[in-house]
């Protein structure tokens, strides 16, 4: 029961999320099939008179002469069986296509991104609140904070500058070495990372002061809890308290908090990817919004939408196992 | 024949959580009367519906069945001054001495308000002297208490801030939810005084509600016993505290550590609450009574047994000269 | 769980998950290893769909994207030898006088690369399919003069005209910059159902020197087929270069162009796209093995055909009045725009056209001359400008911007972020000082604007005229005059409407670019492209591109012109620019 | 008072960063000439000088104008967008947590549909979707705030229904007083932290998505808002071409805007919650 209302819930989230897709782009006549022609014809390569009775033949191709509430209706069919339609820009390839081919890039940056920062942030926070940690140790984590003012866009582009540019010490830009065939061996994984490593940082310190904030709200409610204070007149060390009493149950409530998180990190993750030449989610998202390639911005929103509801009632649905409390409350 | 100013007429509460229904009261019916001012405990454990109870004569509360009157009239459709009157009339002291502080106000916005609803006409000073008589009543300083903060003042001191508000007011019926469990021991004495000398003083009706037999023992006219929503036994404190007749008003107070020496403090087993809920038919007490009969599955009354005294248990044949009225009996 | 081991744990699985995927999607290719000495890198910004390599694709298909590399034309053209470069024709010749008649001869050893001949067959199948599929590019030419296109024999094709076409050979069939069209197989295409959306694959057979080997979203890479037909042919030696990568350096965030031109620094790249005039300064400055067209001096580049002008729409208030148009064109200080944007190098122009040698010719002629005099295009004066803008009913505002009615000029300047957003900043501040109410618009409905005549200026580029300046005129015969509401075709944006000027045009159209009546009627045209403002001309393009000699040398520069072919490898000649290329060990 | 900042250290330090940020602004704003924030207005390309304080950038822009009048609009574009999603919040969480009910269910309900779709996706649909030339600061601050009014609603719902089971609204209602004088009177001046904090809130979410948009290119390009400097500064390889301090500049401002907010939201967080106050 409690599945298949989680199940309808996301099915809502979806259907509202591409009906505001579908509409906003709408408020504005653009054709986006004669400005992709267009920037053809600004390449050079066509003659101008014909180019109308192309679009045209083309916006019948792709069904947009049909009435908005078909086109609509025929849009959000589409989507529930996951076919977002095929790309103006990349025509013949599918949304879907495109979207399979850079969600690995993606889904790799973004899951060893969050994970990490999910991991340093929360430690860092509880050490931040943690009352037996030195000083120095409670003031130094706590300023970690201070990294939620700082946008991963900023990073990037400082650290092309200075770790790219002058110390030329890892790659400017690009998935992996120019000219290297992808292929599965040791050396090509390796160049993967290094150019993984720059666009990483980034994300990971642009999302870690969000984790440390909440970590150590989180840390000081549980000090004050019953079984903390009861581990420390047991007589615990204080490492076991940390660890086992301490960090394990203000984590928990933190892991409902990575779902949505997610949203977050998906739209940093856009504008770095984009900015260090990563051929990912975000790269394409990027490069169809500069050529109006609607049905693969609407796909790829939709997608990531949908990834991130699905992710949120998958956490809600697999909590209990992680919260023995919740678990006995639930039933 | 006065009216009753306060009359519960097969009061319930039902809650439905998801598909489970839970009685926190079953049907109950007793009046309230102006005269002569009384104190009635209504006892039991957590849960039993004490403070269901209390909530719905408070206006608090929609009950599931049955009608709250006050002068006669149901509570819910009273308006305009009938129901003013109502609020003034029936009041409560309650038992967490901070959360009836709202924190953003000082301690005085407690007292003031209901001033200056129920006197509208006071001026400032008639207000503050007022406020300062109350709090003299429950032997406070009032220079030590107003303008401060909830925060900065003892339980103590904030619970009888709270009894004063009572006194402010003059209700003719107040419902007292467990006003002391949560404060020293040494002050006890003195909050329970003061509700007494309300009663003595300006003829306040009290409705203690508490899971404490001692103190009901000590300020209260008579008692209900309630246990999961239902009356159990009820009557005068004295026959009650002193012949329990029901089991389970038995276990409460041979539960007590009695300061009499005589009294042997009981240790008998009772059954584990858990071995079998009965929901719906049968006595409510009938998984952990110890002298359970087959015939205790079905639903006992609240019958009289003495003058003054009722319980609901089949162990005990009803007299059926005696009223089984429940005001009656209090 | 521990927490510690479970983080671990999570990291190992995703670490292995995205190592997985990628190998998945990148699909497990080996190619045989070419050395960086025996590689070209070129950088450029990909969008063409992967896979799309039929020349006929509609949506994917573009020359630029190294698909130059695999197809080829009848002929090239060396812009600055002012030279044809016959390749698989042998001669391209009109066969009667009034240019209604042109015989192509194939070469003998041309031949497709799974060793099928190119005939005739092939030639005439490409003209029939432009001819009949109006979703091919010079569909509209070749409707609008190829009467029939006959194969004489198998190397031989007649193409009778309806009307003269003096330019149609040059402008249609030879390949240069960005226009013309290649020869397709017949034999592949014939089969095809639906020539728009086959996509053509890594393996269709092709004329060119380079076979495509592997396409991702990261790179595309070409090896050189050691059997071309032009080395056996004679046109060409053997090229030098082993394997072309093209890398996607992307659609940045603002174009990040410094990226690209760090890694020219770095030797990474042989070669990209055109650099703004600072950024190419700089490169020079830090590798002393990058080089440009015009070696290490400004303008580090050669001239494009792509002169950018603020179009105006000259149907829409209050741009059409010809004095407000005047009034704009008097507030744009080249000389400023040469100093700030270019470093000094002379950029701005007052042509609608690039000053190839032909044209040039024609700009210094003495009736163009004594125009120029009389009607002052490239004027820069305030009081002017401010003068007609008083004269066409406007005064100033408070907020010192003319305002005719209650309204202010609003000058939205539409233009595409990539290519000009260092130019359209400053012409907006130019506007602005001189009281129009001007401001920038990047949006990728700039050319929706444009070809719905919404907004009334457009900052784009004629691509035109190269050898004589009919074409570049002919974009404002009222022909192509589209009524406010209905669409503007491309380089249509003007809307400009004059029988005047209209017969003069007709009159050009039949005749030679070297007919003396031609030259005659063209100065007129222009004069009254200068006296009516129909657009404000701005800059002349430049194509300021990096060659990197630390690899690869022979690059066409001015000291060094090969074969006259301009130095974009993306453009038609690129295929010459990277077979010229000579090692540098 | 002053004990109270001592003890709330992050609400001092980002009060204290605000504060100089509106100093700077201010003062910027009596002595600029606005002129100069915009293109042609100085000698082009100069590194920070005691003449031009941040430098100029390719067009000759002075720097420091630029950032005056970019934080200023920043500032506007925060605060619209802020305070209409707060306003919103408010209104609609008392709504829903007074009328329960019906109304109730369906406010919750699209907030929480709305919550787990990526606002700046819906953003940069909207801001590449509007007609460019309407894109000024003010439709920025709308297009920040369509998506990002569930937040505040949900909070504010929240607490007035966890406030309304205080046991001193039920006294306040045995004082009299009625449902309205109850949500203003008793639990509206106790939500104050919380809104507060859901304004700052707000205002960070809008700077922010505001900036990212202004970054990538959709921002209203002429007006020199930081985000526009830095996608300026991209596009003409300020940081190839030696030009650090042209990205430089509005860079930091950012940096310190978002962090004075961060710190204040934590601070009033603190505030708000007192579990989470110092145990010092």
């Amino acid at each position: 029961m409690f599945v298949i209302k989680r199940l309808l819930f996301v099915l809502l989230v979806v259907w509202s999320a591409s009906t505001i897709t579908f509409f906003i782009p709408r408020i504005s006549d653009i054709n986006p099939i004669r400005e992709r022609f267009a920037e053809l014809a600004r390449l050079g390569g066509f003659s101008a008179g014909e180019l109308e009775k192309i679009v045209e033949s083309y916006s019948k191709a792709f069904g947009l002469d049909k009435p908005l509430m078909q086109q609509y209706f025929d849009y959000i069919g589409g989507v529930m069986t996951l076919d977002f339609g095929v790309s103006l820009n990349k025509f013949p390839k599918t949304v879907l296509m495109l979207i399979a081919e850079s969600l690995p890039w993606t889904i790799g940056l973004i899951l060893v991104t969050t994970i990490l920062s999910f991991v340093i942030g929360n430690l860092v926070g509880a050490l931040a609140a943690w009352p037996l940690s030195p000083k120095w140790v409670r003031g130094v984590s706590t300023s970690f904070i201070l990294f939620q003012g700082v946008p991963p866009v900023l990073l990037a582009i400082l650290l092309i500058f200075f770790v790219a540019f002058k110390l030329n010490i890892l790659p400017i830009a690009g998935a992996y070495s120019i000219g290297t065939v992808p292929d599965f061996t040791f050396e090509f994984l390796l160049d993967v990372a290094r150019h993984q490593i720059l666009p990483g940082i980034a994300l990971i310190f642009g999302s870690l002061g969000t984790w440390v904030l909440s970590m150590r709200g989180m840390g000081i409610t549980i000090q004050g809890e019953d079984y903390v204070i009861f581990a420390e007149h047991k007589g615990l060390s204080s490492y076991t308290i940390f660890k086992d009493y301490y960090l394990r149950n203000a984590l928990l409530p933190q892991v409902t908090a990575l779902a949505l998180a997610l949203g977050n990190v998906i739209t940093s993750a856009i504008v770095v990817e984009t900015i260090f030449g990563l051929p990912g989610l975000g790269f394409v998202l990027i490069t169809a919004i500069r050529s109006n390639d609607f049905l693969v911005i609407y796909g790829i929103v939709l997608f990531i939408t949908i990834a991130v509801a699905v992710l949120m009632a998958l956490v809600e649905l697999l909590y209990p196992l992680l919260d023995p409390r919740v678990r006995q409350g639930q039933e | 024949m006065s009216t009753a100013t306060l009359e519960l007429k097969n009061v319930s509460k039902l809650y439905r959580v998801g598909k489970k229904e839970v009685h926190a009261l079953n049907p109950i019916s007793f009046d309230l009367l102006g005269d002569p001012a009384r104190i009635i405990t209504v006892a039991g454990e957590s849960g039993s519906g004490k403070t269901t109870l209390a909530s719905i004569m408070l206006g608090l509360l929609e009950p599931t069945t049955g009608q709250v009157l006050y002068e006669g009239k149901d509570v819910s459709t009273l308006s305009g001054s009938q129901y003013r009157d109502f609020r003034k009339n029936v009041q409560a002291v309650f038992q967490d001495p901070f959360a009836v502080f709202n924190p953003f106000y000082q301690v005085d916005h407690l007292l003031e308000v209901p001033i200056r609803k129920f006197n509208p006409g006071l001026s400032k000073a008639a207000r503050r002297k007022a406020m300062e008589e109350a709090l003299e009543a429950v032997g406070l300083q009032p220079s030590e208490i107003l303008g401060r903060y909830p925060h900065q003042l003892s339980g103590g001191q904030r619970q009888r801030i709270n009894v004063a508000r009572a006194i402010v007011i003059k209700p003719k019926i107040l419902v007292a939810d467990e006003p002391v469990s949560m404060v020293d021991a040494s002050l006890r004495a003195n909050i329970l005084e003061a509700l007494v000398s309300l009663r003595e003083n300006h003829k306040v009706n009290i409705l203690y509600i508490t899971h404490d037999l001692t103190t009901a023992y000590h300020v209260s006219d008579s008692i209900i016993v309630l246990y999961r929503g239902s009356v159990m036994e009820a009557g005068d404190i004295t026959k009650v505290v002193e012949s329990p007749q029901h089991p389970y008003t038995q276990l409460l107070i041979n539960s007590i550590p009695w300061p009499d020496l005589e009294r042997k403090w009981d240790n008998q087993q009772y059954a584990n609450p858990d071995i079998q809920e009965i929901s719906g038919e049968g006595c409510k007490f009938y998984s952990r009574c110890p002298n359970r009969k087959p015939e205790c599955q079905q639903t006992p009354n609240l019958v009289p047994l003495f003058p003054k005294h009722l319980a609901s248990c089949r162990l005990h044949p009803p007299k059926a000269d005696l009223d089984a009225h429940l005001t009656n009996n209090l | 769980m521990k927490i510690s081991k479970l983080s671990i744990a999570l990291l190992a699985i995703t670490t292995a998950f995205t190592m997985l995927t990628t190998s998945l999607f990148a699909g497990g290719h080996s190619l045989a290893k070419v050395p960086r000495e025996q590689t070209l890198v070129l950088g450029w910004s990909i969008t063409s769909p992967i896979g799309v390599t039929n020349p006929f694709a509609s949506t994917g298909y573009t020359h630029q994207e190294a698909n130059n590399l695999m197809w080829e034309g009848l002929s090239y053209f060396g812009i600055f030898n002012d030279e044809e470069i016959p390749w698989l024709a042998d001669s391209m010749e009109y066969t009667k006088s009034d240019y209604t008649q042109l015989t192509i001869k194939l070469n003998a050893m041309a031949q497709w690369s799974d060793g099928t001949p190119v005939t005739s067959k092939d030639v005439v199948f490409t003209f029939e399919s432009q001819k009949n599929n109006n979703k091919l590019p010079y569909h509209a030419n070749f409707k609008q003069f190829v009467d029939k296109v006959t194969a004489v024999d198998d190397k031989t094709v007649v193409v009778d005209f309806k009307m003269p076409a003096p330019r149609f050979k040059f402008q249609v069939l030879t390949l240069k910059f960005d226009t013309g069209i290649p020869i397709v197989p017949a034999h592949v295409l014939s089969k095809v159902d639906n020539v728009n959306e086959y996509e053509g694959g890594n393996d269709m057979p092709h004329s060119g020197p380079y076979n495509l080997v592997l396409w991702d979203a990261n790179q595309k890479i070409y090896d050189l087929n050691t059997d071309w037909w032009a080395v056996k042919a004679g046109r060409i030696s053997m090229p030098e270069v082993k394997r072309v990568v093209m890398f996607n350096i992307g659609g940045q965030v603002g174009q990040g162009m410094d990226v690209v031109a760090q890694r020219v620094v770095n030797n990474e790249f042989d070669a990209t796209l055109d650099m703004r005039s600072s950024v190419i300064g700089n490169i020079l400055r830090q590798n002393s093995k990058v080089t440009t067209h015009s070696a290490d001096k400004p303008p580090y580049g050669y001239l494009d055909w792509w002169p950018n002008s603020l179009w105006v729409n000259t149907q829409l208030e209050p741009y059409s009045d010809a004095r407000v148009r005047r009034a704009m064109s008097l507030l744009i200080n080249r000389e400023l725009i040469n100093e700030i944007i270019y470093e000094g190098a002379g950029i701005a122009t007052i042509y609608p056209f690039p000053l190839y040698p032909g044209l040039e010719k024609f700009a210094n002629s003495a009736a163009v001359k004594k125009l120029e005099a009389e009607l002052q295009p490239g004027l820069y004066d305030p009081d002017k400008s401010a003068e007609l803008m008083k004269a066409a009913g406007f005064t100033m505002n408070g907020d010192d911007l003319w305002e005719k009615d209650g309204k202010t000029v609003g000058a939205v300047i539409n233009g595409f972020e990539g290519i000009h957003s260092d130019i359209v900043p400053v012409l907006v501040e130019m506007l602005r000082n001189g009281g129009i109410d001007a401001d920038i618009n990047f949006g990728t409905d700039a050319y929706q604007n444009m070809a719905d005549g919404k907004a009334g200026l457009y900052m784009f580029g004629h691509g035109a005229s190269l050898k004589d300046p009919y074409t570049a005129l002919e974009l404002f015969h009222s022909r192509y005059s589209a009524a406010l509401g209905t669409t503007a075709g491309s380089n249509r944006f003007s809307r400009y409407s004059n029988p005047e000027y209209d017969k003069l045009l007709d009159e050009m159209a039949p005749l030679g670019g070297d007919d003396p009546r031609f030259q005659e009627l063209a100065a007129q045209a222009l004069g009254i492209y200068w006296r009516d403002q129909i657009d404000i001309p701005v800059i002349q393009w430049l194509h300021r591109i990096p060659y990197n000699q630390t690899y690869w040398t022979n690059w066409p520069t001015i000291a060094n012109p090969s074969l006259g072919m301009n130095g974009a490898f993306w453009a038609h000649t690129g295929m010459l620019v990277v077979s010229t290329l000579k090692s540098a060990k | 008072m002053i004990n109270y900042f001592k003890r709330n250290i992050s609400l001092t330090i980002g009060l204290g960063l605000l504060i100089f940020l509106i100093l700077f602004t201010l003062h910027g704003l009596l002595t600029v000439e606005f002129k100069q924030a915009y293109p042609l207005a100085v000698r082009p390309k100069q590194p920070p000088s005691l003449k031009y304080l941040f430098g100029t950038d390719f067009f000759g822009r002075d720097l420091y104008t630029a950032m005056v009048v970019g934080v200023w609009q920043t500032a506007i574009i925060g605060l619209l967008a802020g305070a209409a999603g707060t306003i919103i919040g408010i209104v609609l969480g008392f709504i829903s947590a007074y009328f329960s009910g019906l109304v109730d269910v369906v406010i919750k309900f699209i907030c929480q549909i709305l919550t787990p779709i990526p606002a700046f996706l819906i953003q940069v649909v909207i801001a590449s979707s509007i007609d460019k030339r309407d894109v000024t600061i003010i439709t920025m601050a709308v297009v920040v705030f369509l998506l990002s009014w569930m937040a505040p609603t949900l909070v504010i719902r929240s607490q007035v229904l966890s406030m309304r089971e205080r046991q001193f609204v039920a006294v306040a209602k045995l004082s009299g007083m009625n449902s309205l004088e109850i949500i203003f009177k008793e639990i509206f001046p106790n939500l104050l932290p919380f809104i507060a904090a859901a304004f700052v809130a707000q205002v960070f979410q809008a700077v922010f998505a505001s900036f990212y948009l202004a970054v990538i290119g959709l921002g209203p390009l002429r007006e020199p808002l930081l985000g526009n400097t830095i996608w300026a500064a991209q596009s003409q390889s300020a940081f190839f071409n030696g030009w650090w301090w042209w990205p430089v500049g509005p860079s930091v401002a950012m940096i310190l805007i978002l962090g004075s907010l961060a710190l204040i939201n934590m601070g009033l967080d603190e505030m708000a919650n007192p579990r989470i106050r110092n145990k010092e």
